[in-house]
């Protein structure tokens, strides 16, 4: 399945992209996805913390994904 | 109302949002850039926004504010792009019968705004700059 | 700044009275006349005031205020005469580096002033009149 | 000695003026100056209180006044 995922903040930098095409296999959870995008770019383990939306909602780890998700890596936010 | 914006914010635009024949108060917050941050001068920031997910966010905030809350109004206008030292930030605006309530409900709106909507700000010194709240000191990138 | 008038608010000036480079925050409370009060129509207020006095007590609240939180301004402007429903009776802006303390000399501002400044509101009905506040039920002067 | 006597609010309809002239006696007191008035002005006993400022500030009963003084008569306040 394609999602689209979406980097903010320092984690663009880090990931060294804004955006970019993801192939997963069916059933994968945020967890799986999570760990793959640490693995694959190891600065974002260096962030205080990183949560992932998918959709424009904050996602539990357990969450699976589903065709044409839009997926956001969502480090600490400093609006205001 | 909620807007996220690469103009200035027009306070007075934000407060007529919440107007109300019912209102007795409005509080407003108002956050402005400030010229300096760990003892440097800030020559300017810059805000960056995932703007589909903030609004849904900004709008779960003000929902939740006017179940805990008897309000009459309430708009958030914030702004991305770069800002100087002084520039208005953000601007909330709740109205509401009685003052107390008004308060209340407006500084539930900004502190729970700056722990959950995504909204990032990179401040820029005359040395470097940095992801504001993001890391451990070891990736900041200073010259 | 502190100011006693006649004329509309200009609540864009009350906030810029405040302005400093080292704020990040500026709260601004505003007092607008509701339409109804005890269940009735209000058709309009009467805003009375002893002004060399009031100033003078406003001044020492926010000397108060300042010697509480750390400020970086202040302000008070309140209206005083005829006012209609949904107008602006009162506006407080205080600006400081962070909210919280923003927030709460704001407060601390409005809370005073309405137990403190020597200033009146005679609430107009359609069927009659009434200082708010002032005593019990046997002086009301209805029709 | 001749004081000058305002009368805000509410106070004012129970004087029938917003000011007048007193004249006081030497070493006369907040006290005496509250038990004339409402001896002279009876509904001003109506109010849920009445405070005195002498020049601007609020005066305890206990205070002397002096030649020139202003004295306010200040009923319950309701600004803001």
């Amino acid at each position: 399945m394609k999602c689209r995922v979406k980097a903010f903040g320092i984690s663009r930098d880090m990931v060294g992209q804004g955006e970019f095409d993801l192939d997963v296999p069916e059933g994968y959870t945020v967890a799986l996805l999570r760990a793959d995008l640490t693995r694959k770019f190891p600065r974002l383990r260096n962030l205080r913390s990183l949560f992932i939306a998918i959709n424009n909602e904050y996602a539990q780890d357990s969450l699976t994904l589903a065709e044409g998700d839009e997926i956001a890596l969502i480090p600490p936010v400093s609006g205001g | 109302m909620i807007k996220i914006t690469e103009k200035p914010i027009d306070i007075q635009k934000v407060i007529d949002a919440t107007s109300s024949l019912g209102a007795g108060a409005v509080n407003v917050f108002i956050g402005t850039v400030r010229n300096t941050a760990h003892g440097k001068n800030v020559v300017w920031l810059e805000y960056e926004c995932y703007e589909s997910m903030a609004v849904a966010e900004i709008r779960k905030i003000m929902d939740e504010a006017s179940h805990r809350w008897p309000l009459l109004g309430a708009a958030v206008s914030h702004r991305v792009g770069t800002l100087k030292p002084g520039e208005v930030s953000v601007a909330i605006a709740v109205s509401a019968p009685h003052r107390k309530d008004s308060f209340e409900a407006c500084k539930y709106i900004i502190d729970t705004l700056k722990e959950k909507v995504p909204i990032w700000k990179k401040e820029i010194f005359e040395d470097g700059e940095e992801w504001i709240s993001a890391q451990p000191n070891m990736e900041k990138s200073y010259n």
